[in-house]
């Protein structure tokens, strides 16, 4: 009776130190090394028992433990992988000028690249609107009936889509901004402010 | 303390009154730490005393000196006039209905914004996301559905937008551009025209004769003159002024 | 025998499908949504049979799989918050207009800026909802059809994210609220206040 009950404590143990050895290497920024682990479980042959039995719980899975040079990591596994054609894509900001030009179409649509410039008070370069049409947050409205027959702008569906936006008209207005404090920068934007009232 | 001990000296010995009106978020959070403080409970909330704290707190903070905000004053005057209603004896019922939607609203207000702070107390108490669990901590990327490689938000875009509003209406000190003679230009129209000269010449020979601007012209001046010392430097010309107000001149050197 | 293969390549594929999903889930840090997931697994009724198998896999696991509104995250999971002290960045703590607001967006949403300002009989100063809309915990909904057609405001998916809720109805004690008629906005005290937007 005492026995079973010590050996459902230590099954107990166990799955619980196994638990939370795991979600260490998972929410390591970086592999970890055993000695880092031993910080947790001092218990040398406990630690290895527990990385073997992790090791063994992943090992047909979509992700796997990796052992490199003594640390751990969890990574795809590479069936998966093949399949998945896994590439490193570093997010990139969108440059200043293409975030503005994107802005000023969402909220003056149909616009037109003069008019843009109009508003921005510098010329668009040749790539702006190129990369803002590559991404297929903008494509090409009607023409406007004036002389040269300009292309609009509007944004796509794919636009609401990113900013998680149901219609355009969810987008707040200028009354709006002023209200959020959105078009005072200078005092509230991109500055350590203090929020407290 | 009794229950029964005058207000007054409740209030006064209350902790509330070495805090200012800073401490609270607007008439309403005053009036429910009052209430809070004084044990009065909001399910069968008499207004009467309540009022009478909220007016004496008022009056208090007022002598110290300190600028009430309106929506003080405001919610000061109308517990006063309820106040006022309250304490007249009536049999009119349709002005007893009216205290009692009126006090009913206050009731339900105090109620939703205490039940407001206690969920926001609940909400920052329970876990949160990189506090208390974690997120993967060396995500790999995908090449699937994740064509875009930009990240942008919606903050962002709104917010880059309110810039360029807030970039016309601030007064942006710019200084016009203007066309000035450049001492490089000066330096490499000099060299050029010195080559094919012989003898002593004046310097203003070689000033361009096309600029009409006259800034322009005095800055053609004087970058010619700081191109002929460059020049001097580098042992390619010599020039000469025969005293302090004379022209100067200047001459290949051999 | 045919039937035994067939059999044999069902669960093959189930299970190199979940790996799939499990690897792409796995190895975001943030939530996988069921649209991008479909591109993967076109099939609806797998897709979910997929999705609530991995998530009985992981359930008593260190790491849990979450479902926030209809996306999908691997997080820690709770149970062993308290053993994970490592790497822990102690948030700025929110303003107490900031989090009340916060709190009555997320009870009372879609919610307009004159509404918080009078459940909470104050003025709304500028920074508070900016601040919480650069967190991303919220976002502008609909307009109301009101005159002046005020933005109204709600939570995000990264709002549930952030506080480990799979939904708004898991906000703590929001089903007796609203049974208490705590959550009804439009009691307005003083009505003679200019209340819009």
């Amino acid at each position: 009776m005492s026995q079973l009950k010590e050996n459902d404590d230590y099954n107990f143990n166990f799955n619980q130190k196994q638990n939370i050895v795991e979600a260490i290497i998972f929410s390591s920024s970086e592999p970890i090394s055993f000695k880092a682990l031993e910080k947790i479980i001092p218990d040398n042959v406990l630690l290895l028992e527990i990385i073997n039995s992790l090791e063994k719980k992943y090992i047909s899975s979509g992700i796997n433990l990796f052992k490199i040079n003594n640390t751990f990591a969890f990574r795809t596994s590479f069936e998966v992988a093949e399949f998945l054609n896994i590439e490193k894509i570093t997010p990139k900001p969108l440059s200043r000028a293409a975030s503005e030009t994107l802005a000023i179409i969402a909220y003056h649509q149909p616009i037109t690249r003069s008019e843009i410039e109009n508003i921005r008070g510098v010329s668009l370069s040749k790539g702006t609107l190129d990369l803002l049409f590559e991404l297929t947050w903008i494509k090409p409205g009607h023409r406007r009936l004036t002389p040269g027959r300009p292309l609009t702008w509007i944004t796509s569906n794919s636009f609401l889509d990113h900013f998680g936006l149901k219609s355009i008209s969810e987008l707040p207005g200028i009354d709006d901004l002023k209200n959020s404090g959105l078009l005072e920068k200078d005092n509230i934007l991109f500055n350590d402010a203090d929020y407290e009232e | 303390m009794s229950k029964e001990n005058d207000y007054n000296s409740n209030i006064i010995n209350s902790n509330i009154f070495n805090l200012n009106l800073n401490g609270f978020e607007g008439p309403i959070d005053l009036l429910l730490n009052l209430a809070r403080d004084h044990k009065i409970d909001l399910t069968k909330l008499s207004i009467l005393p309540l009022a009478e704290q909220y007016l004496l707190f008022l009056d208090t903070v007022l002598k110290k000196d300190i600028d009430i905000a309106a929506e003080y004053l405001v919610m000061g005057a109308w517990l006063a006039f309820l106040k006022s209603k309250l304490l007249l004896p009536t049999d009119n019922s349709d002005i007893s209905d009216e205290l009692n939607d009126m006090s009913d609203l206050l009731e339900f207000q105090l109620k939703r914004l205490e039940a407001m702070q206690t969920a926001s107390r609940l909400l920052l108490d329970s876990f949160q996301l990189g506090v208390h669990f974690f997120k993967r901590g060396d995500p790999e990327n995908f090449n699937i559905n994740q064509k875009i490689e930009y990240n942008i938000n919606l903050f962002d875009l709104i917010s880059v937008y309110g810039q360029i509003f807030s970039k016309e209406s601030s007064q942006i000190l710019t200084i016009a551009s203007s066309k000035l003679y450049s001492v490089e230009e000066a330096l490499e129209r000099l060299s050029n025209l010195i080559k094919t000269s012989s003898g002593w010449r004046n310097l203003f020979d070689y000033l361009p004769d096309n600029i009409k601007d006259m800034l322009e012209q005095r800055s053609a001046i004087a970058s010619h003159f700081v191109a002929s010392l460059e020049l001097v430097k580098e042992g390619k010309l010599i020039l000469r002024q025969d005293g302090d107000d004379n022209q100067i001149y200047l001459s290949l050197k051999s």
